[in-house]
């Protein structure tokens, strides 16, 4: 079924930036509100709920588990196998379903800044699956979902070293900012998702699209690193509610 | 025999030994669903969304609109694409990749009850006779897989229909957005077989022990407009009217929730 | 290559029934012509081909053979495969080859409808496959097929409880009838396709589009169990004089 | 080895015997063809349509026309698409899914005959110079395979072609339906090499035996309008000039046949 | 991305031979310029790299190597795979890359075409896998791509009873000649590439496309047992010279 | 543990040792690029082209045009499409079948740097505004994997880009072919980390030896236009900025080497 007419395309506001404020009214360090549940899904053996802005991301883990076909398993460790994907009703314009060349890059990336801080070699022969839904997309949904694959891994018993948090920086109007949102992203001047583990100070994610001088490149590597240990406290809250609400059931 | 079978086998004895005395796994009435939860409206990018939980099983189902050509043979209508996937979070079970059998038969099973109960009114979904006409994307995205995904995924694509919005101006149409004009609101319940009784909405351990199951979609009128037969099992032909009766009753209890909710919700 | 212009479309004609007799002269309860032939094919273990009003359908039987892939075979069971298939040029406007939508869910619900019959316990880890070819469709080709596929069976020698027969009913200009025909099934009010083992009276295949009161349910669910044991007659006779044929050769 | 390696092996040294001793194991001549039966039109629904059985060897073909774009180069020609499929039906060996090597070099073959022999009257299948012409697809579909398909093809889609009407009503054409015009007949003969004689027409088992196959397509003038060697054997090029006056002599006997079916068919 | 607006036609000059002479200058039986070089690639275990004429093509073979999936194996021989590609960039309109119909088709009668010389015997269960990239399409680029592809075999040292030699004859005007360029085979009226093992006068590869008479062909066969002559003094050149280079580097 | 392990575990020591003292494999300095060929215009069939080849890495990039739509975002500028095949023939570990993840990723990086740079004037590839467009097609061909793809793929794009005219006479436009108009030349440097040491233009050993890369891609100014963190190890963001300071400074340096080649190319 081809489209016949298309939707009408959303024009740039002239500033994304009007005295310090961002048109969703933060200001540039400031993360829009976050409200995140480990324990969510009943059939995985751990997940997590994220609302982070207009995102709404579910992040379940399956695992360990036997390998199929068996010529995938590893002799001396785990293998993780990452799936980032987005309902067909997750943008604007329907998405035909299945993966695209996008999710499948962000797949790989987000799958690479998880695996430092697994203990792999616990699980032999096994794999651990970390599926990300991402049910409506506001920017930043790549973060957002390593940052709910993380809960839901340590909510699935995983043995993990630490957690990763991540977040995406950028510069719209000429200006670095924090988090962007869906506006700032499509008519920004660049975007930056990082991870990291925070208590280490190691990136275990970063790509940059669009143009930075190095001098920008560095007050958005600080705003990351403050924007991580931000989310990183709401990821270790929600653990340990979710932790407290087992033990007084 | 593995582990896990023997598992199997003794959860399957026990389902069937509770069925004899009258009783389910999760203390239910053999015509009685579990908790049935409906949020409408989750997901703001789409023109209507529900999310529905019959227990623990957790469909959320999505309709987007676009403009484009109708079928030749029915150039003054609407077009309804409906599509399901079972993503590999919902469930141990599914695999990634494109929809199987089963999650074809499922988008099917919805998309009959819709097309047959004439839902929706395709008349009204005609921009530009013979030209343009709105496409309409029913998907359903299952997110937690405890058994009945047809019940489930039906409820929540009715749902998410009555929720739409036709979104005019975000296609320069010169209206303003209006509600989804429909017809009827069709119903789907599903009962399985196990040891000769039939029960409805069963939960996952109970479709595992259950050979066959029936599933019937109903009108507002209390017609049938929708059936299929699942599952290897047979169904003794004397038993279907009464199926069909149960079944009647039942779409009609549901449909009187499922309306409470969308008239709380639209005040 | 893309279609310019389309086929005319079929009009609707005024009546399909007049005076209680339908377009083709039958009436309601009447069934088209069959003829029906079992060990048709060479190569296969089994066959079947089928004329049905103008459905022209092969069904033939592989097995019990081996299965590949090997981590498909069941321990203590056979498999059964079932495989519904439209040839290109079977409809008025050719086919793209391969399966769609419509003949994968035939497949399933036919191969449900037929699994009740098969003594399946006898061939652990192997499978049995049936490959049902609609060379011209008419309308009802799933009910000939499971019809077909049910002599093919026999044909094969595979150990079978009972045979399954198979027909389709519906309901036309607001009156319940047996055995749509295509226009009939094109501009009839319903359509309900139903499989039945004839000597039980158990059903092994129910489906239904369209609207049909509680009523008209009835009726058609009697003309159907009537349908379905002409047609088990049908196939009786047909594997009969297979068999004479084979011993007198 | 396995049984079924012993088995084939065994049968393979009894061709090879038989061969030696000039003779085949169904008790053919080396150029001979087994039985041939061509029914015409058995595919009412098809433009054309034709059942070709060599011995048991069984193709059916179907012509359908609709109405395309031509290509740019050709902008007053119709277009031709030939596919082939072997369908599992018809032998444990072939596998559903979409068409392997051996599927696409056969439709290739075939196509290869029709348009070298230039047999269709391309030009008046122009509808709207540039814009609309007809699309021919032949379909082949293979319903029981015991040798030679690549013969047993060829000859159901020439015959399915001889039997074609051009669909002129059916797509608003203001003109009667009319016999598809054809330019030429080619005819497609194949020979197999078992030690070192060149035998028509192998049966399955016989293909199994033998190395090498060469077909060679004629025109009604008894030139070549395409060949094709199949096979890991070779060749001896000194061999060739012989299989080739025997394949012009045995697709004018071919043709023979078949024109005499197509006129019978006609009266 | 559909393409809105095709690119012009080439037309068919008025003559493609005149006075006996080709449009490139060649005489009907002279062979363009040919290149050839064994041992160009660093990963495989033999290459070689063709030019002939605006034919460039890339050919590189890997094994005798272990079989995945294992159901691939024979017991008592190695398989042959041969995979012949063409860059979307090779030919006038970009084709989308991954094979078609005609590149399944040339890979097949390629592989049957170079078996006969191979002794698969001596290495059971493995495969010996061709490779063969045309980045540049000129016409007879499988009778190019077989010729390197001989070459890179014997430069991987696999064991071989002979080289085989390829080369397209065809029809233009009316008179038979050697060798087709792109032009003479867009309009000619015959192509027919030919493959033999030189020594013994065995023919490994035939085909034809077009009409010859039987004198024709006859010529043209007579032709392509000479052009066959002349490329295997090629390609043996370039294997003694590739063969004194290793031993005195 | 195969052979195979022991054998890369200890090339992978060896390789360590040396980092550690200073030293790498083949004798380069840590922020030394293997030789560099660059090779304008290989493939006259395309619109532009170049092989790169990196030590023994060997990639051929061609760039093709046609004239198709634009996207309705951006109605008067033309698209660009960057596709990478992992071709079999490079690496025995590339296998036959789409583009995998790996395959892109690469196309990927090598479009993030054209596209941040504004490499390529697109507003110059408007032919009709909102109906025809110049489309792009880059796409690169891997011959020879014998580490950084990812620099050598980049490079061969750019080249292919400077190399590449604008084939107006053959679409039939009124104007001359002309060099496609570039805005900038994006370089892409990449270094791996061993043992907390970075070396530029890791080859195949070396990645293998390694954890993790960083992949900058740099503008004429000197600005940072695309990154990426490739492999499962992790970067301490501490040494971030000395990674990026020594990629400007490589960028400038691999930048002067093409644009020299490319106008000892043009005169």
């Amino acid at each position: 079924m081809q489209s016949k007419r298309e939707m009408k395309i959303e024009e740039k506001p002239e500033r994304l930036i009007v005295d310090g404020v961002r048109l969703d009214g933060r200001k540039k360090d400031e993360i829009r509100p976050i409200k995140i549940e480990a324990g969510v899904m009943n059939r995985a053996d751990g997940s997590c709920y994220i609302e982070w802005g207009k995102n709404k991301i579910i992040a379940a883990v399956y695992g360990p588990r036997e390998v199929h076909p068996r010529h995938l398993q590893e002799t001396y460790r785990a293998i993780i196998r990452y799936r980032y994907n987005m309902a067909s009703f997750a943008v604007d314009e329907r998405r035909k379903p299945g993966p695209d060349r996008r999710s499948i890059e962000i797949s790989k990336v987000s799958r690479e800044a998880i695996e430092p801080v697994l203990m792999l070699e616990q699980y032999p022969r096994s794999s651990i699956d970390v599926f990300v839904e991402v049910l409506q997309a506001d920017a930043g949904t790549r973060a957002a979902g390593i940052t709910a694959a993380s809960v839901a891994l340590a909510d699935a018993g995983i043995p993990m070293k630490n957690l990763v948090s991540a977040i995406s920086v950028g510069k719209v109007d000429g200006e670095v900012v924090l988090d962007l949102d869906k506006k700032e992203d499509n008519f920004g001047d660049a975007d930056m998702p990082v991870a990291m583990i925070v208590d280490s100070g190691d990136v275990t994610l970063l790509q940059m699209d669009g143009v930075l001088t190095k001098d920008e490149f560095m007050e958005a590597l600080e705003l990351a690193k403050k924007g991580c240990k931000y989310i990183y406290d709401i990821q270790r809250e929600c653990l340990i509610s979710k932790y407290k609400k087992v033990n007084s059931d | 025999m593995s582990s896990e079978d023997i598992l199997s086998e003794i959860r399957r004895d026990y389902i069937y030994r509770l069925i004899r005395n009258g009783e389910r796994i999760d203390g239910r009435k053999f015509d009685e669903y579990r908790n049935i939860d409906i949020e409408l409206g989750p997901i703001e990018r789409a023109e209507g969304s529900a999310r529905v939980k019959i227990g623990t099983t957790d469909v959320l189902a999505g309709v987007k609109m676009q403009i484009g050509e109708p079928f030749p043979d029915t150039p003054n209508q609407g077009v309804i694409i409906t599509n399901a996937e079972l993503i590999p979070l919902a469930s141990p079970t599914f695999e990634p990749g494109p929809p199987d059998e089963n999650a074809i038969e499922l988008a099917r099973i919805v998309d009959r009850g819709i097309r047959g109960s004439n839902a929706i009114d395709l008349d009204k979904l005609c921009v530009d006779p013979g030209n343009e006409v709105w496409i309409i994307f029913i998907d359903l995205h299952i997110l937690d897989h405890n058994g009945n995904l047809v019940d489930a995924s039906s409820l929540a694509a009715i749902a998410a229909l009555l929720n739409a919005k036709v979104p005019n101006t975000k296609f320069g149409i010169d209206k303003d957005d209006e509600r989804l004009a429909m017809n009827d609101v069709p119903i789907t319940t599903t009962s399985a077989e196990i040891d000769k009784n039939y029960i409805f909405d069963p939960c996952l351990d109970e479709e595992n022990a259950a050979n066959v199951e029936l599933t019937v979609i109903t009108t507002s009128k209390g017609e049938l407009c929708g059936m299929q037969k699942t599952g290897i099992g047979k169904i003794p032909v004397d038993t279907v009217p009464n199926i069909i009766d149960s079944s009647i009753n039942m779409g009609k209890k549901l449909r009187e929730m499922l309306l409470k909710v969308v008239e709380g919700n639209r005040i």
